[in-house]
């Protein structure tokens, strides 16, 4: 009988725990890991969450599997309603969302996030494009950040291609400070900003001032991969600790929903090798 | 007085109040003109009138503006036949299924596409101007990002109410929505079933509605159905056009066809053939809808796409392909 | 056989006249006269009128009857759909709300109307209020006014309280100029504001500068009985003449709709008792 | 890093997610205080929250601010019972049937109500600001009227874009929604079948949601009835209270009751006698919602009135009573 779980189950158990009892939280697309942690939530610790799918805006659906396109019926089967777009993002602008999930492919130190485009004045890489976050990352209560590739070995040359930088070239959704340090406080936002990130390397929050903060490493990372893999140093908490492994329960929870290992498509392959007991 | 005296309604007010829309596929998409902004209906792998934008491209329409909120094939498609200008898209992608959208990125990229990424919300807020008659809405977010550089149109005030700032979003009224449907009668009421995503509001806000249905019926088997997403006087024309959204999904009728995405996802990667065997076989090529659905394997492929209902497993088969 | 009209049915048909074919059409509430009339028009004259329901907002409604009160499931029986307040309003202020149909217990001489209340500063007599009216003034293409009291026979010390005035004590819907003369045209409104005024004495229209002009008599009023029933002197049109009777057809329309009679209670007692040759 | 460190949501954010919000009306009423603006659901002679209000009396509220569009019965006898301290509707009467409303008229007149008449599209982007979580919507309507004068509390910009003037409505947050439906599950998901009115914008822009409902039945009976107009989050409580809305209708339930509200307008109307001859006898001497219906006519009473249903004969007949 299987002891261990895999890194994916292992992220998204992180990624559950974000999520408090009561939150009406949301998910956008093309997001595997949060879809099976919001469902991993409401089904364990967080049964009065309000879980409202992306791109269908299900209320509190019980999809029969996960597909890797998220407007799809599948994922809002079950779904005692539906909210309309408008609705959804009315929730966030008059306070009523509570979590949401964001990333990027480049996430700055104050919790930027650029997933719009690559290169300093002209675009050298156009990224897909944020959907609603650039607005829900300035009004929803609080974000949990994630990214899957915070890794990034060296190429050849020596060079390595860092996701968690030090600034972002595009801010498509927002973090703590502007590039230039100005706090998000003097914005007026309702939103109180990231919370977490989740990484495959760690679990990190943000400091008083903002800035990102190792909080939590997994049994199979150190200090040392999380800051050679970062541009620039995050601070670590007094309280470090290993991130305990998600129980039996979850790890079926999310097998059970994904049969076709969506979640994976997520992850590196040398991630996907990774096991932790349970 | 006379009925007729002093009492004819203005023109070019958007209301639509023929006895009969029903029109074929190709005169649809002479109600596009070039340079139009398009506001295209649906959403990833959803209802996205792909039928209709086949044609457009068939006609050749250039230019296009293209309005919407997360998409996928259907921008990338019209990306890779030339037909875009510029985009005011929040997403154009496939998601984990494939990642990046290759045609959209290359135009992107190599300045052909304007890029005027837009966000969910302030999309929402526009369209709502349109709908309202209004000049513009105001929104609270986006202040602090870089969204606001792409958007030098924007406006800033500060709320005689509360003294903080708000943005000023201008109205977005798009030229047409282009929109797929489950079910339409003659007279152009739709009924959509399932997620509308931003279809409603691109039906509301735009000068123009065309639409593609799955099936004609009559307006009172429309009530049975579910009842009209969209009433009739919104809407300039439609076709019945069966699996015109094909391949992306549109229940109860069809699944996505994740295999033919597949094979377009890897044509367009590979760029420079990406005309050659992908878009002339089954866009350029095809005299039409009916020939498309023959090259894309007939009625045996497209029956494949109706078995989801039958339970789980044959669903979650199709997604395996 | 009956060869006669009533002088509901005359003025139902008077008022059915005013819109257009075509037109996106609406009515309000407490208004069984301008009902019947949307509905003779959508059967007659004006089959492609979208006929939008007061209250219900139900699109192109067959009633089985009418009822004195406007939101009943009767009146959008066979609606092919509904709109939603937000919706219809949103369509007026968008400029697609061809006509509309306003009334007053005052209607002064540019078609300002008051439904508000009587009394100068503080309220003299409280009326029920405007529902829509107001923003719909402003928005909607053309008005169509109309009153079945314009008559105002004076009281035992011979003063007559007048419905068409100088000046109304509120102004809660917009005719074309305020009552300081300023036209509504330098507001920017969409809509074009009032064209006709449909009374108990005759039919009106409005002058270039917005000014209320005698337009129809009805075959059993006269010029000298509207000018002593209002408080200012309309214009009258060059092309005065007698408003045409209603076709059998119409009358049958009205009389299968309203077996009640619903209508009559707009009326005063001795215009009930009007008929007219058809 | 456990599930609650950092994580607790902020209290009073107006989503509601307890499993079961059953509770008797007269708890429900108990979530309305003393100087509450209440927006009351329905309008006319449809679907208005009668029991709940009557409720609301018998629990002695008082100096209430009433919310609405066009209504009728429901703030004239609220009126009538000296709870409102002022008005923000836009018609309250009783159309043609029998014209003005007597104790609204009265409390208006003689001060002890503040008029702050409003009007429907005014209203409505009043709430739609609330719902958007912003200080203010715009609307061009209303300038040139007296409207203004009614509320100071306006405000007038140039618009940037276009250089025209836009009048600035404030949201309107009521502090509780009273709304009447049809069915409700034991979350507070409800089913609003028949015209909404603004009842979906009360429920949003509101901080409480409280629901009296002819019914209660499974989520999964809700979505054969026509699925969810208002999900559960937005509703504080509610009530199964079968002739809830009497004597204004509830279809498919029953239809307005128009020999009872002659008989309250005539009531109304002796204004000397009102107390005595209605309010006694119909709110404050019942002990409850049943004692109500018994002294309405009972089961008698109550039956007739679901016989709109047999055909345009027997619904015809209603109205002649």
């Amino acid at each position: 009988m299987s002891s261990t779980c895999t890194f994916g189950e292992m992220m998204i158990f992180q990624i559950a725990k974000t999520i408090p009892d009561g939150a009406l939280t949301f998910h956008g697309f093309g997001s595997p890991l949060v879809q099976l942690a919001m469902h991993v939530a409401k089904r364990t610790h967080a049964p009065h969450m309000v879980l409202i799918a992306g791109a269908t805006y299900g209320v509190n659906p019980r999809p029969p599997f996960l597909t890797a396109t998220t407007n799809d019926w599948t994922m809002d089967r079950g779904a005692s309603s539906s909210l309309d777009i408008g609705e959804l993002f009315d929730l966030a602008a008059s306070g009523r969302l509570h979590r949401m999930f964001l990333s990027g492919l480049q996430i700055d130190k104050w919790g930027n996030c650029n997933v719009t485009g690559l290169g300093d004045s002209v675009i050298g890489l156009k990224l897909p494009g944020g959907g609603g976050g650039c607005n829900l990352s300035c009004d929803v209560g609080e974000l949990t950040l994630w990214t899957a590739a915070h890794r990034c070995p060296p190429n050849k040359n020596g060079v390595r291609k860092f996701r968690i930088v030090e600034k972002c070239d595009f801010v498509t959704s927002l973090g703590h400070r502007l590039a230039d340090g100005t706090p998000r406080t003097k914005l007026g936002h309702i939103g109180n900003g990231p919370q977490w990130l989740v990484t495959d390397l760690g679990v990190f929050d943000f400091d008083a001032s903002g800035h990102l903060r190792l909080h939590a490493l997994y049994p199979d990372t150190t200090v040392e991969d999380v800051m050679a893999n970062t541009e620039f140093s995050p601070g670590i908490s007094e309280q470090l600790s290993i991130s305990d492994s998600p129980s039996q329960e979850v790890v079926d929870i999310i097998r059970q929903l994904d049969p076709m290992k969506v979640h994976e498509k997520e992850l590196r392959p040398e991630d996907r090798q990774r096991s932790f007991e349970i | 007085m006379s009925a007729d005296q002093k009492t004819t309604i203005p023109m070019s007010t958007s209301v639509y109040t023929d006895d009969s829309k029903l029109i074929p596929l190709s005169d649809l998409v002479s109600l596009v003109s070039d340079g139009d902004a398009i506001a295209v209906g649906g959403g990833l792998s959803s209802r996205e009138p792909m039928a209709a934008l086949r044609e457009l491209l068939r006609a050749g329409k250039k230019r296009l503006h293209v309005i919407g909120s997360a998409h996928g094939i259907d921008i990338d498609m019209l990306c890779g036949g030339n037909a875009v200008a510029a985009t005011w898209e929040s997403y154009v992608g496939f998601e984990q299924d494939f990642g990046m959208a290759p045609n959209f990125r290359r135009a992107c990229e190599d300045g052909s596409v304007e890029v005027h990424d837009s966000c969910c919300y302030t999309m929402v807020q526009q369209l709502r101007a349109a709908i309202a008659g209004l000049p513009f809405m105001p929104i609270r977010s986006i202040r602090g990002t870089d969204m606001m550089k792409l958007h030098p149109e924007f406006k800033t005030m500060e709320c005689p109410f509360t003294g903080q700032e708000l943005v000023l979003v201008p109205a977005l009224k798009p030229d047409v929505a282009i929109i797929h449907v489950q079910y339409g009668d003659e007279q152009g009421n739709l009924c959509i079933e399932g997620p509308p995503v931003a279809d409603l509001l691109f039906a509301q806000a735009s000068k123009k509605v065309i639409a593609t249905v799955e099936k004609i019926v009559s307006t009172e088997r429309l009530q049975e159905l579910g009842g009209v997403s969209i009433p009739y006087f919104y809407v300039t024309a439609l076709s019945e056009v069966p699996f015109g959204a094909h391949p992306t999904s549109c229940y109860p009728f069809y699944a996505y066809d994740r295999a033919h995405t597949n094979l377009y996802y890897t044509a367009a990667k590979a760029h420079d053939t990406f005309v050659e065997s992908y878009l002339n076989r089954y866009v350029l090529d095809c005299r039409d809808h009916a020939e498309y659905l023959n090259r894309i394997g007939g009625p045996a492929a497209t029956e494949r796409l109706t078995q989801w209902s039958q339970g789980t497993s044959s669903w979650l088969e199709l997604y395996k392909a």
